[in-house]
């Protein structure tokens, strides 16, 4: 439950302008899609709203605040290239949201408080299809089952805003829908700001409520480098959450 | 610390190393002679290995200990140089043949070492008959070169191909000699009594607590009065002690000049030899930079002899020889 | 014909692959040994077999008459109880300095060039002024080690820590993860068994400063036998204590990477 | 109120935190120094600042009453020739070894072991045979620093080209690459920052080395003084020449530290 | 230019039948789409046909003779997670292969050859729209642009099987249309056996000229590593590459 406001936001590393000019501002519970070419800075957008890059020129509030410098529980992330805590099983995986906001000194949790999370949890694993392999290390994981397991890891927490940076690159069409509905479902019950970067363009329009298209409005062939990307169109979307978890 | 020990205590701490000289304290410390000495004078005496020499010396300059054993070169140059008014209580041996210097190749003589690189403990008393040796056929220090070379790794020095000729003290000098190529050139029976042996106690320490110093001459008269009579026991032990066995420990004994009794000692302090080897020895000191870097002369460390002779700077009187416990014993007092 | 990359020797030629260059060098020993001995039958520089088999037995089966107490085995006790210790408190030191000089920006720019100059400061120059502090006992043989070893340890860890991927650390603070729990729950976890490989590489480091600190001022230990013979060339004793020492601590080594496989299979996997 | 994690120091206090440690190293010196020269004037452990000072000015400014040169220089040179060398060709042989163990199974069945044994020898215990072959020259010295620290890197080394993710081999075959590409294109120029950092991780080892070998046998270095000069307690020599070979060997892991981030920026990056 | 047969071949991690009883015959030159659930060892299969996992069970035969037991310059591969040589550039990255093939002892080429091998990986990268991002490095470069490269990597060399991992699954729709351009055109001139595993059904269709769906055939809820998947649908596709080309 958080809005977004973006303004006049750059974005460059040393000469090259990855982000020119963006002006937007979304509101809270929006599911806003984002779609572009590749290489235009849709990844880059995600990392300033994380916190984790900071912005050459411009402002980035979160509910008109600035937003915080780093990384905390309020936003959600799942990578393109999809990251997992390599020393710890596919359930500790899991687990570790709820152990950190459950423990604020060990990090883990015992008895009950353990077994609500583990329930949680395995429910969870249950739904992604993941609760037989619930006991390997990620390496032994195909890559699909990591990307469910880093979606999961990220909607634990409930965050207030989740960030997607093409979440179900490697999952086929029947996980693919049941992924969606986990995440519409999270999306309706809890309200959060969804921002997901895809490429499939019939499940932006599905799921969104409003989308993004990142271009460069302007084009120097002599240096590409020159100009930036920015939100060339921004569609609100009219579908409806609950229409959506049906289609 | 140093002024620490001024003051009268009951428990004293005494730093020793292996050498032939020094075994007798080990065997006094295992046998019980000197706890029983202690125990007569009320007093508990520790007795630790150190088996670096040098860090013994070095840790006993630092204040660690009370007393510790060394040469008189040495005594010169680190605790008294260093500001620590040290007491040469038992004089206990001098080198009488235990140092050499070695030239390669059989029937070489000392004068066939002009031009080698000799290996060396540097500054040691190693060095020190080297320069006296060097006299005696008319050279100088630099017709030679100097390699220092640590007295642990100077067998196996020996043994390489470049080393051409060496100086050190046994059970070293022992090994090498065994090798066939090995020539005695010069040793320490040539000039005999300059390489003295010592107990040295700290003078301040000394001033507060004769019981210790009583205690130290008692147990040391006691236990080299058993070497005296070649006590099996005592002497196998010491031999083990010394990583050698029985031959080997008598062959560095052979060339070791105890002072088997207190009267010995004592008519040795009192001579006039040891005030002339001490002169010898701090002008070798001063002229290579042992007294410091400070020291603008050779007269910087007063040296104290018994009688109340003096050399050097009188009012900065830091090493002495005392012959007042000695004597004690000699007398049957103690 | 597959890549050389690719070949695998099987099991048996593998343990015949190991042994061969030991093989090599005891072949080379003994023919030095014998050349040596030829031109010289009391060379003690290369002892022959024999006298090497004698010593060994004197030293490791029988009472010294002296004490009463077989060399050997008071020696290696003494040494490893130090060495135990020492790298015990080594890899403490090491990986907790290790882990928040590559966790926390501030105490990196606090420690990390002090822990750097300390790592190149020759404990064995300092020797006097350590056995001053510390006293000639057991605390200053350990302290010797720990002086010696803690600081590369340190180094290693912290450049490893900061080898984590950034995604994870990322991650973990989107789960909530305050700069505590990532560092016990997701850094330390995962430095474990490169600690274990620190250790591994410190190892030889640690036996030589014991070593050195035995020499010094010690009574017993494997490093003081080594001195007190070796004024006689006595290499009947050197060597066959150096080959145990090498043996120990290659030991020790081997037991390390057991327990890193058993304890951290993630590890072993993530190749 | 960000993370400690997150938190970077501006650049003043980083480079005031940088300092604060050795200004509290420097400050219990100062304390310990005047606590003792109060009881003792002449005592020689810790020296005052001025003694210092001056036994600096003598070694570092005039020349010496009996050879005429300036020792400071003169050692340092002697030192830094033999360290340069040493670690020139530990590098290159712990490369070698390291990148063939890594790489190849063969090899490494037949090498790493034995070179796992080999790191764990104290070299400082087997002296005098190492005497006999080498003699007792510069070759023995640098010999003996090569000896202690190669296998060490050579492990490291090791240890880093095994950590290479096997996607990379693979599709480098797929590729084309033989055995020998693959090392020399694909492993090689990655494990070049790494051997940066087993390089540096080793050099307070391999200052350890060379002022033993120093110990043993020479006529000048930074080891030769500090040994000598330690028969008389000169402790105003032996701190300055601490300081100085610190000082060096941390200039030595900063030049290594740039070379490595100008000449491998990806390796940078990758974190 | 190489036939795939697959005889009673079986896969076990440990006690986990990853693959069971899989037998197929691949004619030279066909274009094979692999799709199936996550997690149900189509990666796997690939990896086998790639020489670095060795069948539990059963035979895989190129040409009729057995696979050779690794890796060479006749099979390429896109990995899944896309894995580039970190200390190259992107050019250096592509010209690896020409330098591999070209220039068995140094590896590298200088020259008039080296002009020729550059023409060829610029034109490629012009093509995959990396041109401008030539001289960075792996890490300096968004998700897709780094799948892209992967991509033009293993194609460069022109193997004779081509093995791709969801290739596409980091492209937005326009760059993913040129993917299939030009791995179609490779595939059309070199006649080379492609095997890709892909999530999006329609561009399976699209592009292969035969569909396997890897499935389970029998399941044990009990124990749900018993059983392993095998083909379950084998589907010859009429589609001519050239008419591929134009859709
Ligand atoms: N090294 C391994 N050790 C144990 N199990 C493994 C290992 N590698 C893969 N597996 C298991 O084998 C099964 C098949 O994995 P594979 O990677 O082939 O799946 P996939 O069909 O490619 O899935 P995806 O579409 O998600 O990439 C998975 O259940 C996985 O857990
Ligand atoms: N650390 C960096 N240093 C320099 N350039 C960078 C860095 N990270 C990203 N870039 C550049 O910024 C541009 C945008 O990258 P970004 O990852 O945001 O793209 P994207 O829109 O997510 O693309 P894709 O869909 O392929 O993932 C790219 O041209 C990339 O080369
Ligand atoms: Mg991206
Ligand atoms: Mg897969």
């Amino acid at each position: 439950m958080a809005s977004v406001t973006v303004k006049r936001l750059w974005k460059e590393y040393g000469r090259q302008v990855v982000l020119e000019n963006l002006n937007l501002r979304i509101e809270d519970g929006e599911f806003v899609t984002i779609v572009g070419a590749s290489g235009c800075g849709k990844t880059t957008f995600l990392r300033l709203l994380l916190g984790v890059e900071k912005p050459t020129r411009g402002e980035l509030l979160i509910d008109d605040k600035p937003i915080p410098p780093e990384p905390g529980p309020d936003r959600g992330i799942v990578f393109q290239r999809y990251s997992l805590f390599p020393h710890l099983t596919v359930t500790e995986n899991l687990l570790l949201g709820l152990e950190f906001t459950g423990s604020r000194f060990l990090g883990r949790l015992f008895g009950a408080k353990r077994r609500t999370a583990l329930e949680k949890a395995n429910a969870l694993l249950d739904s992604i299809g993941l609760y037989a392999a619930r006991d390997k290390y990620p390496s032994q994981l195909s890559g699909g089952m990591q990307q469910r397991l880093s979606i999961a890891q990220s909607v634990i927490c409930e965050p207030e805003i989740l960030l997607l940076d093409e979440p179900f690159g490697a999952l086929d069409p029947g996980i693919r829908a049941d992924m969606h509905e986990i995440i519409l479902r999270l999306w309706s019950q809890n309200r959060m700001t969804v921002f997901m970067i895809s490429h499939d363009l019939k499940e932006s329009f599905q799921l969104g409520t409003r989308l993004l298209v990142f271009d460069k409005r302007r084009q120097d062939p002599q240096d590409p480098d020159a100009y930036g990307a920015t939100v060339t169109y921004n569609l609100p979307l009219k579908a409806k959450a609950t229409d959506r978890l049906a289609a | 610390t140093p002024t620490a020990s001024a003051a009268e205590k009951k428990s004293f701490k005494v730093a020793w190393s292996i050498y032939v000289g020094w075994m007798p304290w080990d065997y006094a410390a295992e046998s019980g002679i000197l706890k029983k000495w202690a125990d007569k004078y009320g007093i508990k005496i520790e007795l630790t290995q150190i088996n670096d020499y040098v860090e013994s010396i070095n840790q006993y300059t630092a204040g660690s200990f009370d007393a510790c054993v060394m040469t008189n070169m040495d005594m010169l140059t680190i605790p008294s140089a260093g500001g620590v008014d040290s007491t040469a209580l038992i004089v206990g041996d001098f080198s009488n043949g235990n140092d050499g210097v070695v030239v390669k190749g059989k029937g070489k003589k000392l004068a066939d070492i002009k031009g080698l690189p000799v290996n060396l403990v540097e500054l040691s008393v190693s060095h020190y008959l080297l320069a006296r040796g060097l006299e005696t056929v008319g050279l100088k220090e630099r017709d030679i070169k100097v390699v220092n070379t640590s007295d642990a790794d100077i067998v196996g020095a020996y043994a390489a191909a470049d080393t051409k000729a060496t100086v050190t003290w046994k059970p070293q000098l022992s090994e090498i000699l065994a090798s066939p190529d090995a020539q005695l050139v010069f040793d320490s029976s040539k000039i005999p009594g300059e390489i003295i042996d010592l107990m040295v106690v700290n003078s301040a320490t000394l001033k507060a607590n004769p019981a210790f110093a009583k205690a130290l001459v008692g147990a040391w008269y006691e236990t080299i009065a058993l070497m005296a009579k070649k006590d099996p026991k005592a002497l196998a032990h010491m031999a083990k002690a010394s990583g050698t066995d029985l031959a080997g420990f008598n062959g560095q004994l052979a060339t070791t000049r105890m002072f088997w009794t207190p009267a010995e000692s004592l008519s040795f302090v009192t001579g006039p030899q040891v005030q002339t080897t001490m002169d010898l020895v701090r002008k070798f000191s001063f002229d290579h930079g042992l007294l410091g870097e400070g020291a603008k002369t050779v007269d910087v460390v007063g040296i104290e002899f018994p009688g109340g002779k003096t050399l050097g700077n009188a009012k900065n009187i830091k090493m002495r020889f005392d012959a007042t416990y000695v004597k004690l014993a000699s007398e049957g007092k103690l | 014909m597959p890549r050389l990359i690719n070949l695998h020797p099987p099991r048996g030629s593998a343990a015949f692959l190991a042994v061969l260059p030991f093989l090599v060098l005891i072949a080379a020993y003994l023919f030095g040994s014998n050349t040596r001995l030829e031109a010289n039958p009391d060379d003690k520089l290369l002892p022959s077999v024999a006298t090497l088999v004698d010593t060994v037995h004197a030293y490791a089966f029988e009472e010294d008459r002296r004490s009463g107490e077989v060399l050997l085995w008071v020696d290696t006790w003494a040494s490893l109880k130090r060495i135990v210790v020492a790298l015990g408190i080594s890899a403490a030191i090491g990986l907790g300095l290790g882990l928040t000089i590559g966790a926390i920006p501030y105490i990196r720019a606090l420690a990390a060039p002090f822990v750097a100059a300390v790592s190149m400061i020759p404990p064995l120059a300092i020797l006097p002024v350590l056995f001053i502090v510390l006293g000639l006992g057991e605390v200053a043989k350990i302290a010797l080690i720990v002086i010696g070893v803690t600081p590369v340890i340190a180094r290693d860890v912290a450049l490893r820590a900061g080898e984590l991927p950034t995604e994870q650390l990322i991650k973990a603070q989107t789960l909530g993860a305050s700069s505590w729990l990532l560092s016990t729950r997701i850094i330390l976890p995962q430095l474990w068994p490169r600690l274990i490989d620190a250790v591994r590489l410190q190892l030889g480091c640690a036996w030589l400063f014991l070593i050195a600190a035995e020499a010094i001022a010690s009574t017993e230990g494997l490093g003081y036998r080594i001195f007190l013979v070796r004024r006689y060339l006595a290499m009947d004793v050197i060597l066959p204590y150096v080959f145990w020492i090498t043996l120990l601590a290659f030991l020790m080594d081997w037991m390390l990477r057991i327990a890193r496989r058993r304890l951290f299979p993630w590890a072993e996997s993530q190749r």
